[in-house]
């Protein structure tokens, strides 16, 4: 990357998955700085999700190594993941149907209580003041994204878009330093797409973002950089004119080069 | 030696009958995702009616005919009238349901025919070390178990049953009478609980005589893997084993605990119990 | 198309304009819990104690059963309603902790009941730690099935040791009743029924306030969805272990409880049928709602009593009669669960509903 | 128009609970016709292709398959009568096999043989689906799921295939190579496709003909070409 | 913590006499799994009191017998009696079944002053007249009756191998504890089982090889019939010692009668199975037609009974109990109080119905004092081995009873106008 760049929040180096006989990632590296947003993309199948998972602790890869702030992970799972400041999205929507979507929010808000064990258990100490820190958080960061009013319905009677934007809330409500995106735009139309494009572009100047996504048009509008994934390796890598105009990647991934543009 | 021989026989027929009943609970679980609590019920009203019938004429197998078809009628009713309505309803209101038939049905069952005790009779004969009715015992579940593993495995009506239990309105998209399936589903499991009642109740009757039998038998499902046939019927002989040797050499009030403990231990090494199919991918 | 049905979805429980109760209502429920509760438990406390000034001897004695099944059920609540983990052996922390007290009060005769409380529920919970851990990884059926075993598994430990905790018998004892100053004010069976809402008031203002809290919050995002939850950071593992810790603890002090009013602690009093009774008194109450473990437990020892007053009054015979309670339950069961989908919570809002509508 | 229509909506109203999802929707599909039906989060879109195949019981209004009557039909009656549906995520069976999800599709067709050879082709189709047939689908990627259900669907070999969103998570060449599959079932088989897509462009780019819905109700009924060209409409309606 | 002494509640009442009526209470297990074979009792016990109604009642009263349900769980128990008592306001309790049950509202009736009569269990601990001054044992309590046992088998089979098989409850324990005073030399094997597990098999395994040549079963009657069958399907023979509780021979014949063509003998099949049987009993027995007793009961039961099986030993148990509780009733005068119930009980003479010496008095509440020790002949009268002996539930001598008179039921005079 530039030399310019500061030390990159995420590193991942060598990493290799199989599922039984399948390959899903060889020898795959990336690297996130703050303040960037890296573009994951790649054919169906080609490791995307399965990367992402590597790096937030859901699988462990058989080969490999994941760095956060140059520190070397082991052997972390997913729930350590709000502690270290990452947050992720899942490929679909997997908002918590039982609960509103301010109480959804307030879950992914839930690492900036400051009262321990005890106020959680008995209502005293840091109890109240927990609750309406993160209830004011919360609605804020519903705010953002303009599903303010929506805080108190339960997230299966809103509309497709509004739970797109409850479940971005709920990711970056706790102020992470790295957002992983899993295909965030999938089944969004227009005019929510636009949104949610300008929303990552401005989570760049808060936090890294590493976002996966097939729609090229957002990914080459908001990435700063974009990594090729293709049967579980890493076929191209740059800024997105590079890739678009690279020819491995529009045989593999995009199509001809001369309808690259138009999908989106 | 002899001890052990003789424990490991009465631990067989211990099991085969454990394994029926899990056989049961297996296939209404595949079905509709349902554990369920009423199957020693409607396996002793089968068991009931093939009480009456023998009685009436005399013959052991018109009973244990009529049994198995109360069984068949009494699954296809218990799916429709009672299940269908809380289909798609979280776990638990099919839980309370099926407990609730099960103090009906018990309870009717004690308004029928009395809590006394009844003389019930073996298949077969029941003396010899390992009788004629234990070696039909044996032979009748492991049939079942390979008949029904047969039928998902290879049978279009057992890919339609997976398909109707897992996804119903993906199913219903690709053609399939969602309804009929997890009916068929209920009635196949009831005649194979019916089954595992005439297998269970010898030598009497009584509204209680399954109950135990039903605690072992959802251990022995859990411990097999709800997924599978054959979890089904190795869960409970291996349970039908573990219970023998530790009443035989520990005391028999320690059968309880060391279900306890097969249980514990299986499911601490493999959660989904032993024929469980690799973890589905959630991510 | 937004904002109305916004509006729709938070009609239940917005208050109709222009009316003077809901804007009570609403000030109560913008009280912070820490005064809430505590309010309403008192509340409910005065109404327990005007209660048994006008019931007998036998409904003191009910409503103390009430008491300590409401607290059991609602452990439970926490666990299923909240946590989303089926467990079908609860009666198992209501043994270990009726044996407890029984233990205490045998061997122990000085201690407090307060001190006996405690210590209730300090090994019940420490049973919770080791049941918890051993299930946490469990699903479904899976959890189910092993509790199940651990309901059944665990009385037989009387037999085991029949020196220490009496065998099939069990043990039998008896408990301080009221102290002689309110004596001829206050019946023993009174004073003991209210010691047992008064633990049981004080347990369920703690178990509100962590499932109003950040705790229930992190459970009912588990419950729904393990794997997001654990991706927004919730501890998985360990809130599933706390979880059935808290509902261990309520559950051993139910189980206090009920030894305490009883005086007694008797293997046959905790087979399957008690803790499949409470899981099904649970549902029957409602899921989700401290008060559905009210109605539940109100369920559970009044619906035996009114099947078999029904059965005397329409003089059938002997069987028949025998067996009537129990398919009363049973037919209950089916139909709340089939008509009212969240119990008699569920039925008495929405007649509640309907009420205010038509007015 | 001269001929029958294959598909042919009248007046259709669809209700959850007091929300009309669907409010009076009519339109008409002729045989080897490709429709598409577009509209924004919410307007309904979803609704009318359950509607259409039965998952969802129609209010009022009518759905003529070919000139049958299909609208109280049962949603498992509907395959037999040609019209397969893909609902909106794909709906593919994660327990069963990839192998076991595609049988299932061809299974009320009589003809092992027929069957065996719609295997075929669905595998040709979708490359990727080959080499995993034996797998859970529970193990496949998002967009190979989306191909699986596709492919289960064209086991059925409906006359009339129903999409929901079938680019939902499909990389950019697949999606491309769906539409010209399309387009090649259609010359093939004269299959006809209500297509619902939020990509408009590209959903139009293959259709002969465009429905836009508007909160259950149809906006605007057009030539694709048409609606492609007209900005007026693509801003008010399609967002671009 | 542990309660002070309270003050002795106050006998001299009528709770729940009325001019008319005497009401009666008591707790069964009606249902669960413990209800099969005991339901029996109550059912027998209201057929009495039907008669007793019917003719003449106690001094003019109807005996209201209430029966409530606690399906054998303590809990249920203590609710059910406070029901009975603060509610149902009886003026004694008769026959509460069970050890684990009752032993949990004996404090209670005792601070009530309600006499707790007959309690339908044979532990030892209803015969502590210091401690439980208003309760009243009936049935031969457990050890005496293992005494008698033991006695009979080292004078009869003095070098039999002996094993046990014992519920494993007080029923096991304190039968052990009588056994062992006499056989503890020729005890080869002890097994016990749990009464809800039906599976028999490993204890007989054990027990055959032990080589055990007799077997003392102290069972329920399910677990007598379980034994028989299990030893007869793995072809051990031993000779079977049952208890009363176990040896109930009608519902034992019930219980075998599926069995019938296995055994061989098409004329008397069930019969075959319990030939040769020895079992210790206090009763008459359903067999004995020609016992005055059984023949009233049997009209008693064909006339009054609501139920449509045949009358069993069980059924007599309640019957006897209730004919015990009329007699008292009456002796307990015109105008009964409770004090005048517990003494009529005390001063009374009881010979009828038993075949051996009742104890109600002051400084002994144990209830049938002993057992005769009885055969099962296939197809006739069942022999007397050894006739009623006595003893207590220590470390006492057995004594012969020497002849029990038996009045008829005429001469006994528990109904009437008075
Ligand atoms: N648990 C698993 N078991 C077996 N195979 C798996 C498992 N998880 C993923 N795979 C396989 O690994 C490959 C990579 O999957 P992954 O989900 O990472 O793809 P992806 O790049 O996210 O694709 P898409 O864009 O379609 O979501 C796929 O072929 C998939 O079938
Ligand atoms: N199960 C349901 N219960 C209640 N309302 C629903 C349900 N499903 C859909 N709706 C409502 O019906 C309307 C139409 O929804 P539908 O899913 O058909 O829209 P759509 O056009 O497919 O949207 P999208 O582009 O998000 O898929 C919406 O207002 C939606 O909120
Ligand atoms: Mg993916
Ligand atoms: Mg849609």
């Amino acid at each position: 990357m530039r030399p310019t760049t500061p030390d990159p929040l995420l590193t991942a180096e060598g990493v290799t998955v199989r599922f039984g006989g399948l390959t899903a990632l060889n020898d795959v590296g990336l690297s996130v700085a703050p303040g960037s947003v890296v573009g994951l993309i790649g054919p169906n199948g080609a490791g995307k999700t399965t990367l992402f998972n590597v790096v937030s602790g859901v699988l462990r890869p058989q080969s490999g190594s994941v760095s956060w702030k140059g520190r070397r992970l082991r052997r972390h799972r997913p729930h350590h993941l709000a502690d270290l400041g990452i947050a992720r999205t899942l490929q679909g929507l997997n908002l918590f149907p039982g609960l509103s979507a301010l109480d959804n929010v307030m879950v992914g808000a839930d690492r900036l209580c400051r009262g321990g064990a005890f106020a959680m258990l008995t209502g005293l100490g840091r109890y109240h003041s927990d609750e309406r820190r993160l209830r004011e958080r919360a609605m804020a960061a519903l705010a953002e994204f303009g599903a303010a009013h929506a805080a108190r319905a339960m997230p299966g009677t809103l509309p497709f878009g509004v739970q797109k934007r409850v479940a971005l809330a709920r990711a970056v409500v706790a102020e992470p330093e790295l957002l992983l995106l899993d295909e965030p735009a999938g089944g969004l139309s227009g005019e929510d797409m636009a949104a949610l494009a300008a929303a990552v572009k401005s989570f760049g100047s808060r936090m890294g973002v590493l976002l996966v996504e097939h729609h090229m048009d957002l990914v080459m509008d908001v990435c700063d950089h974009i990594v090729v994934l293709d049967f579980g390796e890493v076929i191209a890598a740059g800024p997105p004119e590079r890739i678009r105009s690279d020819p491995a990647v529009a045989e593999a991934y995009l199509g001809e080069p001369e309808e690259a543009g138009t999908d989106g | 030696m002899d001890h052990f021989i003789d424990l490991t026989l009465s631990g067989l027929s211990a099991g085969a009958v454990y394994a029926a009943l899990a056989l049961s609970l297996v296939i209404i679980y595949q079905a509709t995702r349902v554990v369920n609590f009423a199957q020693p019920a409607l396996a002793l009203i089968s068991v009931y009616i093939a009480y009456t019938v023998s009685q009436a004429t005399g013959s052991y197998w018109l009973g244990f005919g009529a049994a198995l078809a109360t069984g068949l009628v009494l699954g296809a009713a218990t799916e429709r009238l009672l299940i269908r309505p809380v289909h798609g309803r979280s776990p638990l209101s099919a839980i309370i349901v099926t407990l609730g038939l099960l103090l009906v049905l018990q309870g009717l069952a004690g308004m029928i025919w009395s809590n006394e005790p009844h003389s019930f009779s073996y298949p077969l004969g029941f003396r010899g070390r390992f009788s004629p009715s234990d070696w039909f015992a044996l032979a009748s579940v492991g049939g079942a178990a390979l008949l029904l593993f047969g039928l998902y495995r290879f049978t279009p009506l057992g890919l339609r049953m997976r398909a109707a239990a897992f996804r119903p309105e993906a199913a219903r998209l690709s053609g399939v009478r969602v309804g009929l399936m997890l009916t068929t589903g209920w009635a196949i499991a009831s005649v194979i609980g019916a089954l595992a009642g005439m297998l269970a109740a010898p030598p009497f009757i009584f509204p209680n005589v399954l109950d135990a039998v039903f605690i072992y038998a959802i251990a022995a499902a859990v411990v097999g893997g709800l997924e599978n046939p054959f979890g089904a019927l190795a869960g409970g002989v291996l349970l039908g084993l573990c219970l023998s040797y530790v009443s035989g050499y520990a005391g028999p009030e320690l059968t309880t605990l060391a279900a306890l403990a097969v249980l514990v231990l299986v499911l601490s090494i493999r959660p989904d119990g032993l024929f469980s199919r690799p973890t589905a991918r959630k991510v | 198309m937004v904002s109305l049905r916004n509006h729709a979805s938070t009609g239940r429980g917005a208050p109709a304009p222009g009316s003077a109760a809901p804007s009570l209502a609403n000030r109560w429920r913008a009280l912070p819990a820490l005064v809430r509760f505590p309010l309403a438990a008192a509340a409910a406390f005065a109404a327990v104690v005007a209660l048994m000034g006008v019931t007998g001897p036998t409904g003191d004695l009910r409503i103390g059963s009430v008491g300590y099944y409401m607290l059991a059920i609602a452990g439970l609540q926490l666990l299923i309603g909240y946590s989303g983990q089926i467990s079908l052996g609860h009666g198992a922390f209501m043994f270990i902790g009726a044996y407890t007290m029984a233990l205490l009060v045998l061997n122990q005769p000085a201690l407090p009941l307060w001190l006996n409380m405690v210590i209730t529920v300090v090994l019940s919970c420490a049973a919770g730690v080791l049941v918890g851990a051993a299930t946490a990884r469990l699903h479904g059926p899976y959890l189910a099935g092993a509790t199940l075993a651990l309901a059944v598994g665990l009385p037989s430990l009387t037999v085991r040791f029949p020196e220490l905790l009496g065998g099939s018998n069990g043990l039998a004892f008896s408990t301080r009743g009221a102290p002689a100053a309110l004596a001829g004010v206050v019946t023993d069976t009174q004073w003991q029924s209210a010691a047992v809402w008064l633990t049981t008031l004080v347990c369920l203002v703690v178990l509100a306030t962590i499932s109003a809290g950040r705790l229930g919050r992190r459970m009912r995002a588990l419950r729904d969805d393990e794997a997001a939850a654990g991706l927004a950071g919730v501890p998985v593992g360990r809130t599933k272990v706390i979880a059935f810790v808290v509902s261990a603890g309520a559950g051993g002090l139910a189980g206090a409880c009920q030894a305490y009013l009883l005086g007694t602690a008797t293997p046959s009093s905790f087979t399957v049928t008690l803790s499949l009774s409470l899981l099904a008194a649970l549902v029957l109450g409602g899921l989700g709602s401290m008060w559905g473990a009210f109605f539940g437990a109100v369920a559970l020892v009044y619906v035996e009593v009114w099947g078999e007053e029904l059965a005397h009054a329409l003089s059938l015979d002997t069987d028949v009669a025998n067996n009537l309670p129990i398919v009363f339950f049973g037919v209950l069961l089916i139909v709340v669960v089939l008509v009212w989908p969240h119990g008699l919570h569920g039925m008495l809002r929405s007649l509640a509903g309907l009420v205010r509508r038509g007015r | 128009m001269a001929e029958r229509p294959m598909l042919s909506v009248e007046g259709l109203t669809a209700c959850y609970g007091a929300v009309t999802a669907l409010n009076g929707v009519s339109m008409s599909v002729p045989r080897g016709g490709i429709c598409a039906v577009l509209g924004a989060n919410g307007a309904g879109k979803t609704t009318l292709l359950r509607t259409l195949s039965g998952l969802k019981r129609a209010e009022s209004g009518r759905v003529l398959l070919d000139g049958a009557d299909i609208t109280r039909l049962p949603a498992e009656r509907h395959v037999r009568h040609g019209l397969a549906h893909v609902p909106e995520g794909g709906g593919v069976i994660a327990e069963l096999t990839v192998e076991e999800n595609l049988r299932l599709g061809g299974l009320w067709r009589a003809g092992r043989r027929d069957r065996a050879r719609s295997a075929a082709e669905v595998l040709e189709l979708f490359p990727p689906l080959r080499e995993r047939v034996s797998r859970p689908a529970a193990t496949l990627s998002g967009g190979e799921r989306q191909m699986l259900a596709l492919g289960r669907a064209l086991m059925a070999r409906p006359r009339v295939l129903l999409l929901d969103e079938p680019s939902l998570g499909l990389a950019p060449l697949v999606t491309r190579q769906i539409m010209r599959m399309l387009l090649d079932l259609r010359a093939e088989r004269d299959l006809t496709v209500v297509l619902v897509e939020q990509n408009a462009r590209s959903a139009l780019s293959v259709s002969d003909h465009g429905l836009v819905l508007n909160q259950g109700e149809v906006a605007m009924a057009e030539d694709a070409g048409r609606l492609l060209a007209d900005d007026r409409m693509r801003h008010a309606y399609l967002g671009f | 913590g542990e309660v002070q002494e309270g003050a002795a509640a106050d006998l001299d009442v009528s709770t729940g006499v009325t001019d008319s009526s005497i009401k009666i209470g008591s707790h069964q297990p009606l249902t669960g799994p413990a209800a099969p074979g005991y339901s029996q009792i109550s059912i027998g016990a209201q057929a009495v009191f039907d008669y007793v109604n019917d003719n003449g009642g106690v001094n003019g009263r109807e005996i209201d017998y209430v029966v409530k349900d606690d399906a054998y769980d303590p809990a249920r128990t203590i609710e059910v009696t406070r029901e009975l008592v603060h509610n149902d306001e009886i003026f004694a309790m008769l026959g509460g079944l069970g050890t684990p049950t009752h032993s949990k509202v004996v404090d209670f009736l005792d601070k009530e002053g309600v006499p707790d009569l007959f309690v339908s269990s044979g532990a030892l601990m209803w015969n502590q007249p210091d401690k439980y001054p208003l309760t009243y044992g009936f049935q031969v309590d457990y050890t005496k009756e293992a005494k008698i046992q033991g006695q009979y088998i080292a004078e009869n089979l003095p070098d039999a191998k002996v094993g046990y098989l014992h519920q494993n409850d007080d029923v096991g324990a304190d039968s052990e504890a009588g056994l062992e005073q006499y056989i503890a030399e020729q005890r080869v094997a002890v097994e016990s089982y749990d009464s809800g597990n039906t599976d028999l098999g490993p204890q007989i395994a054990a027990l055959k090889e032990e080589g055990a040549e007799v077997v003392v079963c102290s069972c329920i009657p399910a677990f007598t019939a379980l034994a028989i069958l299990e030893s007869a399907s793995i072809g051990y023979d031993p000779q079977f010692v049952v208890s009363t509780i176990g040896a109930d021979t009608a519902t034992l014949k019930g219980l075998l009668s599926e069995f019938a063509a296995e055994a061989g003998n098409e004329d008397l099949p069930v019969e075959e199975l319990l030939d040769g049987m020895i079992y210790t009993g206090y009763l008459p027995a359903v067999t004995q037609e020609e016992d005055p007793w059984i023949e009233l009961y049997a009209g008693i039961y064909d006339e009054y009974a609501d139920s449509d099986r045949p009358m069993t030993n069980t059924t007599v148990y309640g019957m006897v109990q209730a004919t015990l509780m009329s007699k008292a009733l009456m002796a307990a005068g015109e105008d009964p109080t409770r004090q005048s119930l517990i003494d009529a009980v005390h001063g009374q003479d009881w010979s009828g119905p038993g075949l051996v010496p009742f104890a109600s008095s002051e400084g002994d509440h144990g209830g049938y004092s002993g057992a005769l020790v009885m055969e099962f002949r296939a197809g006739k009268e069942p022999e007397t081995l050894q006739e009623a002996r006595v003893t207590d539930n220590a470390g006492g001598e057995i004594t012969e009873a020497g002849d029990v008179e038996r009045p008829s039921p005429e001469e006994f005079g528990f109904h009437g106008e008075g």
